[in-house]
C-alpha cells in the first residue's frame, strides 16, 4: 500500500505534479527523461537548490508581497491590520498545511480528498524524495501557496472585517476548499487529474479560488462606511508598489518553480511570466490612460499582477507570442474588472481580490486553451485547431467556482450568524490598527 | 465678523463640511490636532510595554464669518459633529478685526 | 497688538518669509492645513473609482506683531502670496491681549 | 473667557500637561507647526549639498480658560515650557467671546 | 539501500560543516578527511547555487531586514541612526571579516583562534573549494555571519548611544567575541568542536552572543530618557513588519544554507524553520490575546523572529513535531522575555536584544537537546533518552555566557571612560537622526 | 579574420558569455569543459538554478530596488512618479527587448547591430541552450539589464521631466543606444568584442552608457525650479536605504550572474563584489565624515551603490586585495562625483545618474585595467606590468562615451522640440504626483 501511495505520488511529481497531467509528460526534459527507463530517481543539486529558491520567493510574495501590496490600499488607520491579517494569517495557515493539509492534499484517498497517512508529516524521512528534490522541499513549496491563497481572499472584505473572523473563516476554507480543490486538480487520484485541463501553477487552485471567496465575503460582509463620500483613496501607494513588484519578483517562485526542476520547463515558465506581466503593466497603463486621460502607478502596478495572474495557469504551455498576446488582454481586461464591472454590479470589493485574481484567473485558465502551443508544452489549444481544450478549460473553471461559492457561501453565513462578520461601526471608524490590535502607525 | 474654531471628531468632518454649505457658508480652513479633554485616548500595546494616548485625535476647523451668520454656523457645527459620546469637541468664538481676500486685495466682508 | 492670521499656497511659504523678514518681522509659527474654497481640489483617480479632493494642501501662517507693523505685513504677505489665481488665500487680523516669551518671562512688546 | 495660544519646543509637551493639569485645567488642543525666530534650524547634509532649515518643529497649545485662570495658566506654561535656551516659545492671549460644548450644547462657562 | 541513503546522507550532513559534530572534523578539515579517503571533492554547480543564494538571503537579512525590523520599533526622530548603523555596520564588519575576521576564524591556531594564513583571503585561488562549493562563497556566507551578528547587539542599547563609540564597540567585539567564539564552535581545532554540543546554524554563535552583549550594552547605556512617561511606542510597523518578513525570507539562507549544500539536510533545516516560525507567529500571538486582550502586529512579527532565533541551533537535528513543539514554547517564553522578565530586572532593552536573540537562543541551545531525533540529524535529545545532551547544550549556553559577558562588560566599560558610550540629553531629545548625521525624515 | 573573429566570440558566448574573453577561459568550469573536445553543451541544472535566481535578483534591482532608491531621494510630491518611472519602464523595455531588443543585440549581423532573426523570440526551442542553459532564461537575464539601464537614467532629470517623453526618449534610446553598445560589447561580432576590454557584467554598457545619457537629459531638461532657495532634501531615506540594500543584494545576479554558471568565476564576482562594495560603504561615509563633521545614511547608501558599480566591469577579474583598494577609491571618487564635480560645473543631475554611475562607471573600467590579476580571471592589469590594458580600458571607455554622448543628445533635442521634455512650472511646484497621475501618498 505504502510503496503503492509513493509510486503513484512519484508519478504525479514526475510528471510534473503542478499541473493537470493527462498522462503527458510537461515538465519535458526530467519527466520525459525519467519516464523513459525510470531508474529511481536520484536528488539532484541543481534542482534541489532552485525549489529551496523558489519555496523562499512565494514565501516573500505573501509577506511582505502581499501584505505590501494590499497594506498600501487601505487608508492610514487600517493598515496594520492588513499586514497583520497577512502576518499571523501566513503563520497559521502553515501550521496547519503541517498539521494535515500536506496529507489530506497529496496523499491518496478518494476522488476529493486525501488521506492522513502524512499528518504532521510523519513518515517522511529526510532523504525522502518527491521527483528529483528532497519531499521536504516539496512540502514548503505546497505550503507556501496554502498560505498565500486564502490570504489573498481578504481583500475583499478589508477595513471592515472582523480579525477574529476573518481567521476562523480561513482555517475553514483552507480544508473545505483549498485542499479539496488542491487534491482535485494535483493530488493522486484527484477527480480533474485526469480531464486534461491545463494549469500550470495554479490559476484555479490559486487565483480563481481566492478571488471568488473574496468577492463573496466582500458581498456578504456590506459595503465600507462612507464609500462615495469619504476618501478612500490608498493611503500609500509606495507601499503598493513596493508588494507589486515583490510579487513579480516572487512569482517566478511560482510559476518556475512548479516546474520542480531547474530544467527547460522552468526556463519557459520564466519567460513566458516575463513578457506577459510586462506587456500587462503597460497595457493597463495604456487603458488607463485612454480612459482617464492619466495613467497611475496603482494601474501599472494592478497590470503586472494581472498579468501575473492571467500567464499563470498558461506559462509553460504557450509561446512567447501568445504570452505577449495574453499580456495584451490581461491588462485592459482586469481593468474592467475594477472599474465597469465592479460598478455595474455595485459591490464593494475593496481590494478587488475578484477584480484582479477572480478575472484574471477565468481569463488566464480560458486563454491557456486557446493559446497552448505543442511545441513548447506538448499541448495543442484553439488557434492550433483543438477547440475541445477550451471547453475543457471552462469546464475546469466551472466545477471551481461551484464549489468554491457553495463552501464558501456557506462558510461564511455560518460565521456571520455564530461570531458575526464585521466590525463595529465604531471600530471602523476609529479604524482597524487601534481597535484590534492597539497600534498605530505614527509617522 | 467672527473667527469660529471647532475641535470635532475626525470622522465628522465630511459631515459638518456639508453642514456648512447647507448654511451658506463658503470657506474654511483644516487642519489635524490632538485633543486633551474628558475623552480618553486608546491604549496601544507594544511588546511587555503599554501606553495610554493622552491625546485624540481631532480636527480643527476655522472661518470667519459675517456677525449675522455666526449663530447659524456654531448651529450647523455642533448639530453636524454631535455623536453624544465624550469627546464631541468644542467650539469657539472670537473676534475678527480685518480680513483680505490675498488674490484681489478686497477686504472684510467682500473677501469673505 | 495684533495677531495675524494667514492662509496661503504652501509654495508660497519661502517667498512670504523672506518678504516678512524685509519688513522687520522677527518671528512666526507655520502649520500645514487644508483649505475649502473656491479653489478646487486635484482628483485622485484609482482603479475604477475617482475622488475630488475638497480640500486643497494649504499652509497657515500666525504671526503676532506691535499695531504699527500690522499693515506693513498684511501688505508684504499679500504681496509675496498673490499669484492672481483662486486659492491664493486669506488674512485674518484679530486682537492680541497679552504676549510673553517663555525664555524670559518679559511680555508684550519686549516679547515680540 | 482667555484663548490662550502658546508655542512650544516639542519635547517640553508633556511636563506642560502635566504642569497644565496640576493647576485644574481640564482641556488643551495641540497641534504640530514649525516655528520662525531666533533659534535657528539643524543643517541638512546630502550628497553635496546642504541645507539650512529655517524652520523648527515647535507645539502649538490652545485652551480656552475663564479669565480667573488665565493667568495661573500662562504661570504654568511658563515654567514647566522653560530651558532658557532660545526658541523657548511664546505665549498668545486673546480673548474668546463664546464656547460651546458639541456634545451637550452647554455655553461659556459650563462647557470649558 | 536506506542504511547506504543514510550513510551518505550522513557524509553530507558531516561535511556540511556549520555545527558542532562530535567528533568529526568540520568545514575545512572535514572537506580534508573525506579528501583522504573520498575522492577529492568536485565543485557541485547545484551546492554552488545554492551557496551563492544562501550568502545572498543572509546578506539581505541585514540590509535591509535587520535594519528595517529595528528602524521601525524606534521614535521617528531616531530612525535613520538605526538604519545607519546597519548600513555602516555591514560595511565595517564585512571589510574586517576579509581583513583578518575569517582567517583567525576558520584557519588553524589554537582552541581559542585561528592563524593569520588567510588573512586578506591570501592563498585562495578562485577554484579553491570548501567541500563542493568555491572557497569565496565559503568565506562570503560566513561573512554574512559576521556582518549580521554585532548589528543585532544595538537593538539594545538603541535610540541612546553614539554612533562613533557603537562602531568602535563592534570592531572590537567582532575580533574578541565573534571571532574567538566562532573559531571555538566551527573552527578547525576549537575549544567547542569535540564536545558534541549540538548547534546546526549559529544559535549560540550568533544569538546568544549577540543578544548577551546587547543586554549588557542597555544596562551600561543606562535608560532612554523620558522611558515611562513619554510614548515610546514604535513609529512604524509596517517597516517592522516588513524587516521581519524579509528575516523570515532570508533566514533559510541562514538555516537551510548552514547545511553548505543542495540536499538532504537543507530540505530537513528549511521544513523545521518554516514550521518552528509558522507555530511562533501563531503561538507569540495568541498569548498576548490571552494577557493583553489583543493580538499586535508587533507581537506576530516577534513571534516570527522569535521562533526563527529557537529553531536555528536545532533546525537540521528535530523531527517536524519536535519544530511545532519548540514553536509553540518559543512564542510565549520569548513574550515572557521582554515583557516579564525585562520589567522583572528594570533594564531598558530597547529593541529587545536580549528579550528576543538571548532567551530565544538560551531556549532553543536547550531545546535541541531535548528534541534531537537520531532519525532525522544522526543525534538523540532526551526524548530519544539522551539526557546527557542536554548537559552538553547547557554547557555550550554557559561558555558562550561567560567569554561573551566578560569581554563585552570590559570593552564596554573602557569605551565608556574613554570615548563615551551615550549621546547628550540635547541630541537625544533632538533625534539622534539629525543631530549625528545631519538628516531627517520629511513625511 | 571574420570567422575567425566570430568563433573565438561563440566560444566566449557558450563559456560564458558576459565579458570581453579573447580566448581565455575565465568562466573556468564550462569553459574548460567546452574548450576541451567540445562536445554539445549540455544543460546543467545547477548552473539554471543559479541562472533563474540571477535574473531574478537583477529584476529586484529595479523594482522596487532602485525604483526605492531614487523614490525616497526626491522630494514627497514627487515620490509616486519615479515609482511609475520605474513601473511603467521596466514593462515597457522588456516587452521592446522580447519584441527585437534581443535579436538585434544577440544575434549576428555587422560589427554595430544584430538581426532580426529572433525578433518576437521566434525559433527558440525550450529545450534551446544557451551555454549550459536554456537560452530562454539567457534573454530574460539580458532583459533585465536592458529594463534597469535605461531608467537609471532618469535620476539626472528627475523632479521635473515629463513622463511622456521620458518614455518615448527610453524606447528610442533603447534601441539606438542600449541595445547598439550591448551588440558591440558583448554581441555576435560586436565592433569591441575582438579588442580586449576587459568589462565583466557591464560596466560600460550599464553604467557609464546611463550615467552619461542622464547627464545630458539633466542639462537639456533644465534645473529644478526653486533650487538653492527651497529644500530639496530627501523626503525619505528610509526609502533610499531600502533600495541601496535591494540594489547591493540583487547584484550579485548582475555581477556573479553574468558568469552564466554556478561555478568558480561566479564566485569570484561574488567576493569582489561584496568586498568593494563593503569597503565603499565606509570609504564615503569617512571621507563625508572628514569633510563635513557627519558620517549620513545617504553617504553610506550611496557609498554602496558607488562600490558596486566600480568593482562591475572588474568583478571576475581583480583579486580580493585589488577589491579592497578599488573599494577605497569608490567611495571618495564618487563622492566628489556628486559634490565637488557637479558644484564645478553646476549642472542639477538631481539624484547623481552621473555622478554616482558615469563617475563610478568609468573609474571601474580605468581600475579594471590597473588591478586585473593574470591569477584571477587569466588577464594582467598595470600592476602586473601590462599597462596597455589601462589604454584598452580608456577607448572602451571612450567609444561609449562618444557613441551614447551624442546619440543621446541628439534624441533628447529632437524630443524637446517635438513634444518637450519639461512639465509647466504649475505640474512641478504642484508635484508631479497629482498632476501627472493623479494620485499623491496620504501620509
Ligand atoms: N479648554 C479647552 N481649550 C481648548 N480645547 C479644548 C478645551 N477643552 C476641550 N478641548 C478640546 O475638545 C475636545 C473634546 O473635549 P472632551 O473634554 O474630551 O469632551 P467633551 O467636550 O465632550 O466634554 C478635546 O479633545 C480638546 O481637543
Ligand atoms: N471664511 C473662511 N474662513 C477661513 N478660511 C477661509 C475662509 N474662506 C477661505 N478660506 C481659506 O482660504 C483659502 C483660499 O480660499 P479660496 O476661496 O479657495 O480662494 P480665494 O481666496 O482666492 O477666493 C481656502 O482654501 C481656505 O483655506
Ligand atoms: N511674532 C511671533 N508670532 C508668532 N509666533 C512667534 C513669533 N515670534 C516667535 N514665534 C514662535 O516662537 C518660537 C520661539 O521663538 P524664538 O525667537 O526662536 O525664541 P525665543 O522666544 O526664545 O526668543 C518660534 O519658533 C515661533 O514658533
Amino acid at each position: 500500500m505504502m510503496t503503492m501511495i509513493r509510486k503513484l505520488r512519484d508519478t504525479a511529481v514526475l510528471a510534473g505534479a503542478s499541473m493537470f497531467a493527462a498522462g503527458a509528460a510537461l515538465a519535458q526534459d526530467a519527466a520525459e527523461a525519467a519516464a523513459e527507463a525510470a531508474p529511481a530517481p536520484e536528488l539532484s543539486a541543481g534542482d534541489t537548490a532552485w525549489m529551496l529558491t523558489a519555496s523562499i520567493l512565494v514565501l516573500m510574495m505573501l509577506v511582505p508581497g502581499l501584505a505590501l501590496f494590499y497594506g498600501g490600499l487601505v487608508r492610514k488607520k487600517n493598515v496594520l491590520a492588513v499586514l497583520m491579517q497577512a502576518m499571523f494569517g501566513a503563520g497559521l495557515m502553515f501550521t496547519l498545511w503541517v498539521a494535515a493539509g500536506y496529507s489530506l492534499a497529496f496523499t491518496e484517498g478518494n476522488a476529493f480528498i486525501g488521506g492522513l497517512d502524512k499528518v504532521m508529516l510523519a513518515g517522511i524521512a529526510p532523504d525522502g524524495l518527491s521527483g528529483t528534490i528532497p519531499e521536504f522541499v516539496f512540502v514548503m513549496f505546497q505550503g507556501t501557496f496554502a498560505m498565500l491563497t486564502p490570504v489573498i481572499i481578504l481583500g475583499g472584505p478589508a477595513d471592515r472585517m472582523k480579525f477574529s473572523s476573518a481567521m476562523v473563516f480561513l482555517v475553514l476554507w483552507l480544508f473545505l476548499v483549498y485542499v479539496p480543490v488542491c487534491h482535485m486538480v494535483w493530488g493522486p487520484g484527484g477527480l480533474l487529474l485526469d480531464d486534461g485541463v491545463l494549469d500550470f501553477a495554479g490559476g484555479t487552485v490559486v487565483h480563481i479560488n481566492s478571488g471568488l471567496a473574496g468577492l463573496i465575503a466582500a458581498i456578504l460582509v456590506g459595503k465600507r462606511a462612507g464609500i462615495g463620500n469619504e476618501n478612500m483613496a490608498p493611503h500609500n501607494l509606495v507601499l503598493t508598489m513596493v508588494g507589486a513588484s515583490l510579487l513579480w519578483v516572487g512569482w517566478f517562485g511560482f510559476n518556475a518553480g512548479s516546474a520542480l526542476a531547474a530544467g527547460a520547463t522552468a526556463g519557459v515558465a520564466m519567460i513566458n511570466t516575463q513578457i506577459t506581466t510586462a506587456v500587462a503593466v503597460v497595457s493597463w497603463s495604456v487603458a488607463e490612460w485612454l480612459v482617464r486621460g492619466k495613467p497611475s502607478l496603482l494601474g501599472a502596478a494592478s497590470g503586472a499582477v494581472a498579468g501575473l495572474v492571467v500567464i499563470t495557469p498558461a506559462c509553460a504551455f504557450v509561446s512567447p507570442s501568445g504570452a505577449l498576446i495574453m499580456g495584451v488582454i490581461a491588462g485592459p481586461v482586469c481593468y474592467w474588472g475594477v472599474s465597469g464591472l465592479k460598478k455595474a454590479f455595485g459591490y464593494d470589493d475593496a481590494l478587488d481580490a475578484f477584480g484582479v485574481h477572480g478575472v484574471g484567473g477565468i481569463v488566464g485558465a480560458l486563454l491557456t486553451g486557446v493559446f497552448a502551443a505543442e511545441a513548447i508544452g506538448g499541448k495543442a489549444g484553439l488557434l492550433e485547431g483543438n477547440a475541445a481544450q477550451v471547453l475543457l478549460q471552462a469546464e475546469g473553471v466551472l466545477i471551481t467556482i461551484v464549489w468554491c461559492g457553495v463552501v464558501s457561501l456557506v462558510l461564511l453565513k455560518v460565521i456571520d450568524m455564530t461570531m458575526g462578520l464585521r466590525v463595529s461601526k465604531e471600530t471602523e471608524t476609529e479604524g482597524l490598527d487601534l481597535a484590534l490590535h492597539g497600534e498605530t502607525v505614527h509617522s | 465678523m467672527k473667527y469660529i474654531i471647532a475641535i470635532i471628531k475626525p470622522f465628522k468632518l465630511d459631515e459638518v463640511r456639508d453642514a456648512l454649505s447647507a448654511a451658506g457658508i463658503q470657506g474654511m480652513t483644516v487642519t489635524e490636532c490632538k485633543g486633551f479633554g474628558r475623552q480618553k485616548g486608546q491604549t496601544e500595546i507594544y511588546r511587555g510595554a503599554e501606553y495610554v494616548a493622552n491625546f485624540v485625535p481631532k480636527v480643527k476647523l476655522e472661518l470667519a464669518v459675517e456677525d449675522a451668520v455666526a449663530d447659524k454656523a456654531v448651529e450647523a457645527i455642533m448639530t453636524a459633529a454631535r455623536t453624544g459620546k465624550m469627546g464631541d469637541g468644542k467650539i469657539f468664538v472670537t473676534e475678527v478685526s480685518n480680513v483680505v481676500r490675498i488674490r484681489t486685495g478686497e477686504t472684510n466682508h467682500d473677501a469673505l
